[in-house]
């Protein structure tokens, strides 16, 4: 009964998105002309090259259009790593041992994850390094890094996680970024302003667009730590045993 | 002037919460606080105060004036006197009982809210007065921690209505004047007349129907003074329950009056089947009507407390029935009644308070013959009662003759008939009241019942002195009764020092009748005290049955179904119908208001289809909605 | 450009068909398994919308790193839906 | 691009969206099993998100990457801020599915029971 | 460095990115941290306040882009009212739950960041001129929330947590397909922009957008049919997280919800939704409220019934219905906080949080119970309390529109109010016998938070002027859309 209830509610909420999304015919030219800048996504496509040497126009609305968006997206993350923690945090006996209870892996998947690892880690650092060029950035390849975490957690049984050191990046990360941000208004600018640099460089360069890049780079920093420590936290879970 | 005002305010007010904190350091420190703010406050208002002063404040952007006039003149009276000896005689009453501080806190807080409403011309000041006399009031009801959700919390919920009721005639008269004045409010009625604002008037009504206890809304009355230390209910049953007569007699009295003739009752309404008329009408019947049931509630009653409870709820009708008749005389008498009442009904509380402090119990089964362990309480009693009673030549004859006389000449036989009936069924509550408490054998229980102490005495006296001043005297009230009429927009009152006249020409010369009378008690009561010399006194326990035990079934006790034949006569009156249909309105509310909640099942997946069955509801509607 | 054509139909049938078997299914390893498929379709269609950034992510994110924590759960939790097959299991 | 085929297209793309989002809630609405809620809860992001990147693309358009290739050509381009306002979803809705799972396991150690119609100790 | 708006959101960010590495030089700092931060943000509420009060709204531009290109910040009576008020009620909270928990357990580390990042992200929607800004923040509140409700092991936190997330979840899909659909037709993000297209949208679709938008930020707002989670939620959070949900959590997700119908729609009928709504909001929820043998259960009823008296002030409509409402949210940060710090305290030792455990506890615990005490008679509207001000305001706001059937409901659902308010405090003071569990006493710290509250409830009863200069300041701010356009966009 509730089901067919839900189901025909769904049908009619169905019905309105597809009246709703009518109206937005797909593939349609939405930005308009670019030169009118009318929309915003115009605006972008039209002055990111010449006013922020950033080649990926997608890297630059996340990490200077909009970087507070990313800044608060950031900020999400590390209150989920947080929320994450005190949400299952159980008091360790004493003396007791932080261990995963995962079955040993073969001596195989071992070995195969210890070699895989420092290419993965290398592709996610490509990656966010070349986000303002390239397809990807921080997000991306901070979730790649940490699937080479997510590897070696799930290959060795004990793999210690240095949580100093993943506390460190992950604060030094955020720590730069907001830093940059406030920067912006020390230096008598605008918050998360981008004039760090006396020039911008020239677009398609590694080393251009201010500090888009070094923000991606925080980001990715901080996004692998992140997502590492969820992994960490959620790996640690004694399971139940009945 | 202004000064003055907000001295005496500030007096009560910052007194009430010196006394909370005193009682820190003694007890008794709060009781002196009290008296002392009491007796300076009414000094500085009868010394510096003059009718006709008027202060402007503005508060959050609301204009308030504060003023006197002759109309709460005529009330300050009641709380600034019945204030000043209540709260001499709480010193002693209260001696011993825990909690003081938060009694004296809320007796003065209640006080100055009193004061406060008299000094408001605007509702705004009035309204926050009102509330803050209800809450401090309720304070003190819930004060013993007996039954409070019985009788404190309904005292609340009667008050919360009359209040909100109140409330919203004002912001609805706001609407309509712009001004929260309360004379623009009677501007409004005289100039646009009274059935155009039918509800408005209705719902002030209401608000202060509940403090004075009119009939449909009385229930909340007799447990609320009968559960308050007695020390408070004097001024609870004195003062308190006349500010809603105060605010009674500002709508029907200012409005009524000063409706220009001109003005067609009926133009161009919605509402202009309910004249003023009607209204009229529909309080005098309601007064009258509470008047009879209060009193044969008072008969029924074997807790002096109760008693005179219900007999403060009927002698309230008696005035409501007065103000509603609306002509001179009939106010007067009710205007009269509303100061007296507040006099012998305060004496009377503290009598019953000084017995429950001396023998510790207010039940008339219990206690008897308490004439020669307490001989001024019983005087005092027995003066207060002689008033409520409205026998010459103590004061409350006066309002009665004046009352009956206004009816007859108005033309309400009917009504006389039922106060008539009601007055007379009124003797026999304060024949048993005098005769269950002082009268009759002395029990074994208070043996060693002494005289209550001096302080308490004091008041008692004094305000029994008083109804024999006013009895004797009338003219002294008539005349601050006459400004306030006045100034209500009744002129040309006649009234006369000691003399009552009525419109056949008959005279009654009270100084003659009270001389006569008195010459003739202190005869009576000469010849008593000399008589009993050789009386013997037995006790209950020393009876001769003819050789047969009684049975605990057999009445010994004249108090025990004293008025048994005359209760077989009028029980249907007495199914408290009125309390039951309360009850059950308010049960049946909580249990629907109960099954309300299960809407929130607690079934997360069930608050998620609610939003999606909202979502679905805005979406089909949402044309018709928006 | 048929083939644009034939590609987004089949991956759209994809889509739904493992979005109903991830809700149906019983058993959650599977379910999870396939939210994990969802989101590997999701980001081919991504990338063939012109949208290489978003593919990348949802492919890192979506694929890898959700499913990982859905089954770390499932370890956790129970793998069933239903009660009485958890039991027969153990 | 896709010629008369374009309504194929359209309902393949905007269909499975809406599809996806529909399914998600149904599970979300009538499963009992509390990994089938987030579950359902993720397919339903998955579909938001398909909606984002449909609505940003434009016929003919490339990816809005100023490549060394493309740069002075300026070719028509997709609508970049829907691909960026979906990296932000993307990663938002992942914190709150590790959030949502973790609570799954603590509701689980607690009441041993992963059905939402057994835990509601909380009601009225 | 001058002081501007993103300082509400820059510093606590900063503050909680580096409280990790603090923590490993001394852990008192974890706590200390968020407090200094909180203290900072209250003076910059209090430098923000004045100038808006003498210059007028200030609209700060993030990474130096101008709106609409940029995500800007709009600093104006109506958000820099609420943004001081959450920064104030944040201080506050913190002060009173500063020995909430040891710090050498894990959790209470946590449980700092966690707060300070609730209070930025409800000021951050609050001051925020971008719709998927706002979305973010909304989001970072609900992590946090959801954290914090689920921050006991004891009790049933993580149930509430569960549902709040469910519901909160619907929140951020309606918004996101909201936000797009918004997106689609205007080509905008930025809130005056978008007001300003707002008629260029077809009216089915609009309408459609703003059900969205509704049912979304209704959710944060605790409109009825859509609050399921709330009570559990206040409930089953400790009680300084109680006190900031409907301090600072709800009065987020009203603004939002009063920005997005005042400010981006021109929807004629959606002020009559408002007051539909929030009338059954307020008697389902007060009625609700009324049988409640749970405290925190009852107090979290009687906040969605205030809120749902806010959102009928609110659609009323005229400067002097948005005045009372606004007076009323503040009125109820400040009472409502009270009665929630006041009341763990009361109910602190019993697991259940039962009324009736709390018997006679006046002489266990005078000054809490008085306050409790002082906060009840506040909140029904007992003058000389500052409750009794935004009530009269709202109903002379209501009669002036000749709505007397709205008056006379509200009045009767304020009965119902004082009866379940005056039992528990009949039950404090007068219960039948002495409740058997031992109270806690309070601390200093949070006796003197309490204290301030209460302070400020008799303030602004007997003189409301000290407040109501700000207030009418900032209703005339909302009821005046063009002037938000033009602040933000200037060359438009």
């Amino acid at each position: 009964m509730k089901k067919y209830l839900a189901i025909f509610l769904l049908l009619i909420v169905g019905f309105y998105l597809i009246q709703a999304f009518n109206l937005v015919p797909f593939g349609a030219n939405r930005v308009g002309n670019i030169d009118d800048e009318s929309t915003v996504g115009a605006y972008y496509l039209k002055n990111t090259v010449p006013k922020t040497s950033v080649a990926n126009v997608v890297t630059a609305i996340v990490v200077n259009y909009r970087g507070f968006d990313t800044l608060g997206e950031v900020t999400v993350l590390f209150l989920a790593t947080t929320g994450l923690g005190s949400i299952l945090f159980r008091k360790r006996k004493h003396g007791e041992e932080e261990e995963r209870v995962l079955k040993e892996s073969s001596q195989l998947v071992k070995i195969g994850s210890r070699l895989l690892f420092p290419f993965i880690a290398l592709l996610g650092i490509y990656v966010f390094i070349h986000g303002h060029l390239t397809p990807g950035g921080g997000f991306q390849g901070g979730a790649i890094i940490a699937t080479g975490f997510l590897l070696m957690l799930v290959a060795y049984k004990n793999y210690k996680l240095g949580h100093g050191a993943l506390t460190w990046i992950e604060s030094l990360a955020g720590i730069t970024f907001a830093g940059i941000g406030i920067w912006g208004l020390i230096t008598g600018g605008t918050f998360l302003e981008n004039n760090a640099f006396p020039g911008l460089g020239n677009v398609n360069d590694l080393i251009s667009g201010g500090v888009i890049p070094i923000i991606y780079i925080a980001v990715g920093f901080k996004v692998a730590a992140e997502l590492t420590g969820v992994l960490d936290i959620l790996l640690s879970i004694k399971p139940n045993k009945n | 002037m202004m000064n003055t005002y907000i001295l005496i305010l500030l007096i009560l007010f910052g007194g009430a919460f010196a006394a909370y904190f005193l009682n820190k350091l003694a007890p008794i420190l709060s009781g002196l606080t009290a008296f002392a703010a009491t007796t300076i406050a009414t000094i500085l208002f009868y010394t510096q105060v003059k009718i006709g002063s008027q202060v402007q404040l503005t508060i959050g952007g609301i204009n308030l004036e504060w003023g006197i006039n002759a109309y709460s003149w005529l009330f300050s009276f009641i709380v600034l006197g019945l204030g000043t000896l209540a709260s001499l005689y709480s010193i002693q009453y209260m001696q011993n009982k825990e909690r003081q501080g938060y009694f004296y806190l809320n007796f003065l807080l209640s006080i100055g809210a009193m004061m406060g409403i008299l000094l408001s011309h605007d509702f705004v000041s009035f309204f926050i007065f009102w509330e803050i006399m209800t809450w401090s009031s309720f304070l003190i009801v819930i004060y013993n921690g007996k039954d409070v959700k019985k009788i404190g919390i309904k005292y609340m919920i009667f008050s919360a209505i009359g209040a909100y009721a109140m409330l919203m005639s004002i912001v609805m008269i706001f609407a309509e004047t712009k001004s929260f004045l309360i004379s623009d409010f009677i501007n409004l009625i005289s100039t646009t007349g009274f059935s155009n604002h039918i509800l408005m008037i209705t719902l002030l009504l209401i608000g202060f129907g509940v403090k004075a206890a009119v009939m449909p809304l009385h229930v909340w009355a007799v447990g609320a003074y009968s559960n308050s230390p007695m020390s408070y209910t004097s001024v609870f049953s004195g003062a308190l329950s006349k500010m809603g007569i105060y605010g009674f007699g500002i709508v029907m009295l200012a409005a009524m009056t000063y409706v220009s003739p001109t003005i067609s009752e009926n133009a161009g309404s919605g509402y202009s089947i309910i004249s003023i008329e009607v209204i009229k009408i529909i309080f005098q019947w309601l007064g009258a009507i509470t008047a009879i049931m209060g009193t044969l509630y008072a008969l029924k009653q074997t807790d002096a407390k109760k008693l005179l409870a219900y007999s403060s709820i009927a002698q309230l009708g008696y005035i409501i029935t007065g103000i509603a008749v609306g002509t001179k005389l009939a106010v007067m008498s009710a205007l009269f009644l509303a100061v007296l009442h507040g006099i012998f009904k305060g004496t009377l509380f503290m009598a019953v308070g000084a017995i429950e402090r001396q023998t510790g119990t207010t039940d008339m089964t219990k206690i008897s013959g308490l004439i020669r362990k307490m001989p001024w309480t019983f005087i005092a009693s027995l003066m207060s009662i002689i008033a409520l009673a409205g026998i010459p030549p103590l004061a409350g004859f006066v309002p009665k003759w004046l009352l009956y006389e206004g009816l007859i000449t108005s033309g309400h036989y009917f009504l006389v008939i039922l106060l008539f009936f009601s007055s007379t069924a009124a003797f026999l509550y304060c024949y048993r009241f005098l005769f269950g408490l002082f009268l009759g054998q002395e029990e074994e229980e208070t043996k060693n019942v002494k005289e209550a102490p001096a302080s308490m005495v004091i008041p008692m006296m004094f305000l029994a002195g008083l109804t024999l001043v006013f009895g004797t005297y009338p003219g002294l009230l008539f005349k601050p009764i006459a400004n306030a009429m006045e100034f209500v927009g009744m002129h040309d009152v006649t009234w006369n020092m000691t003399v009552l006249s009525n419109v056949w020409g008959d005279t009654v010369s009270l100084n003659l009748v009270s001389i006569a009378i008195f010459v003739i008690f202190i005869s009576a009561a000469l010849f008593l005290f000399k008589g009993m010399r050789g009386t013997r006194y037995v006790t209950t326990k020393d009876i001769s049955t003819s050789g047969e035990i009684p049975t605990e079934n057999e009445n010994l006790t004249y108090q025990l179904d004293f008025f048994k034949p005359f209760e077989r006569a009028v029980a249907p009156l007495y199914k408290r119908t009125m309390d039951k249909i309360y009850n059950a309105i308010g049960e049946s509310l909580e249990a629907v208001f109960d099954f309300t909640r299960s809407i929130y099942t607690g079934n997360g997946q069930t608050y998620a289809i609610y939003v999606i069955v909202f979502v679905v509801i805005l979406l089909i509607f949402k044309d018709s909605i928006f | 450009m048929i083939f644009y054509v034939v590609i987004f139909s089949i991956l759209a049938l994809l889509l739904v068909a493992s979005g109903l078997y991830a809700i149906i299914q019983k058993d959650l390893l599977y379910a999870v398994i396939s939210t994990g498929v969802i989101s590997l379709i999701l980001s081919v269609m991504f990338y063939l919308l012109q949208a290489p950034d978003v593919a990348l992510t949802e492919a890192a994110i979506g694929v890898a790193l959700t499913t990982v924590i859905f089954v770390i759960t499932i370890r956790n939790t129970t793998r069933f839906e239903d009660e009485n097959d958890n039991n027969k299991v153990k | 691009m896709f010629g008369d085929y374009q309504n194929v297209v359209t309902m393949s793309v905007y269909g499975s969206s809406i599809a996806l989002i529909l399914i998600g809630l149904y599970g979300v609405l009538i499963k009992k099993h509390l990994m089938k809620i987030v579950i359902g809860l993720s397919v339903v992001d998955s579909g938001v998100n398909l909606m984002f990147v449909a609505v940003g693309y434009i016929k003919g358009g490339t990816a809005p990457i100023f490549s060394p290739s493309v740069i002075d050509s300026k070719p028509l381009m997709v609508d970049p801020v829907p691909q960026a306002l979906v990296l932000t979803a993307i990663v938002i809705g992942f914190a709150v599915t590790a959030v949502a799972l973790s609570l799954v396991i603590r509701l689980f150690k607690h009441h041993n029971t992963a059905r939402i119609d057994q835990i509601k100790s909380l009601k009225w | 460095m001058v002081i501007s708006p993103v300082h509400y959101i820059a510093v606590p960010l900063l503050a909680a990115f580096t409280i990790p590495l603090f923590a490993k030089i001394h852990k008192e700092l974890t706590r200390i941290i968020p407090g200094i931060v909180l203290i900072y943000l209250t003076y910059v509420s209090y430098v923000l306040m004045s100038k808006v009060m003498t210059t007028g709204p200030i609209v700060e531009i993030i990474a130096g882009w101008k709106a609409p290109w940029g995500i800007n910040l709009v600093y104006n009576g109506f958000s820099g009212f609420i943004a001081s008020l959450m920064s104030i009620m944040g201080l506050l909270i913190w002060i009173y739950s500063y020995k909430f928990k040891k710090v050498d357990d894990e959790p209470a580390l946590k449980f700092y960041i966690l707060f300070l990042m609730m209070v930025a992200g409800s000021i951050g929607i609050t001051i925020t001129g971008d719709v998927f800004n706002m979305f973010v923040f909304l989001e970072i509140v609900g992590i946090t929330s959801y954290s914090l409700t689920a921050f006991y092991r004891g009790r049933d936190g993580a149930e509430a947590a569960f549902k709040y997330l469910l519901i909160g979840s619907f929140a951020s899909v309606f918004l996101l397909l909201g936000i797009l659909l918004l997106y689609t037709h205007v080509g905008t993000l930025n809130m005056a922009q978008i007001a300003e297209r707002m008629h260029t949208i077809p009216t089915s679709v609009k309408l459609s957008i703003f059900v969205m938008f509704a049912v979304a930020l209704g959710i944060e707002a605790e409109m009825f049919p859509l609050n399921g989670w709330a009570p559990d939620a206040y409930s089953q959070a400790p009680g300084p997280v109680g006190a900031a949900f409907s301090g600072i959590v709800v009065k987020a997700g009203v603004y939002a919800l009063i920005r997005i119908i005042f400010t981006l729609f021109d929807i004629e009928g959606s002020l009559q939704f408002l007051i539909v709504m929030g009338l059954i909001t307020m008697i389902i929820a007060e009625v609700s409220a009324i049988r409640q043998t749970n405290l925190k259960r009852m107090l979290a009823y009687s906040s969605i019934g205030q809120m749902g008296v806010v959102l009928i002030g609110f659609g009323i409509g005229t400067t002097e219905a948005i005045f009372a409402a606004i007076f009323l949210m503040f009125n109820h940060a400040i009472i409502k906080g009270l009665l929630f710090l006041s009341g763990s305290f009361l109910v602190y030792n019993d697991d259940k949080k039962q009324i009736a455990s709390l018997s006679r506890f006046g002489k266990k615990l005078p000054v809490v119970s008085f306050l409790f005490a002082l906060g009840a008679f506040a909140i029904v509207g007992f003058p000389p309390f500052a409750g009794f001000w935004s009530k009269l305001y709202l109903l002379l706001a209501a009669a002036d529109k000749n709505l007397i059937f709205l008056i006379a409901i509200i009045l009767m659902v304020s009965v119902v109010e004082v009866i379940y308010y005056l039992r528990v405090v009949g039950k404090l003071y007068f219960g039948k016998e002495e409740s058997k569990i031992e109270p806690k006493k309070p601390a200093f710290n949070s006796l003197i938070v309490m204290l301030i509250l209460g302070a400020i409830i008799i303030l602004v009863g007997v003189y409301p002027d000290v407040i109501t200069g700000f207030i009418h300041n900032a209703a005339d701010t909302l009821s005046d859309k063009a002037t938000y356009i033009s602040n933000v966009l200037p060359s438009l």
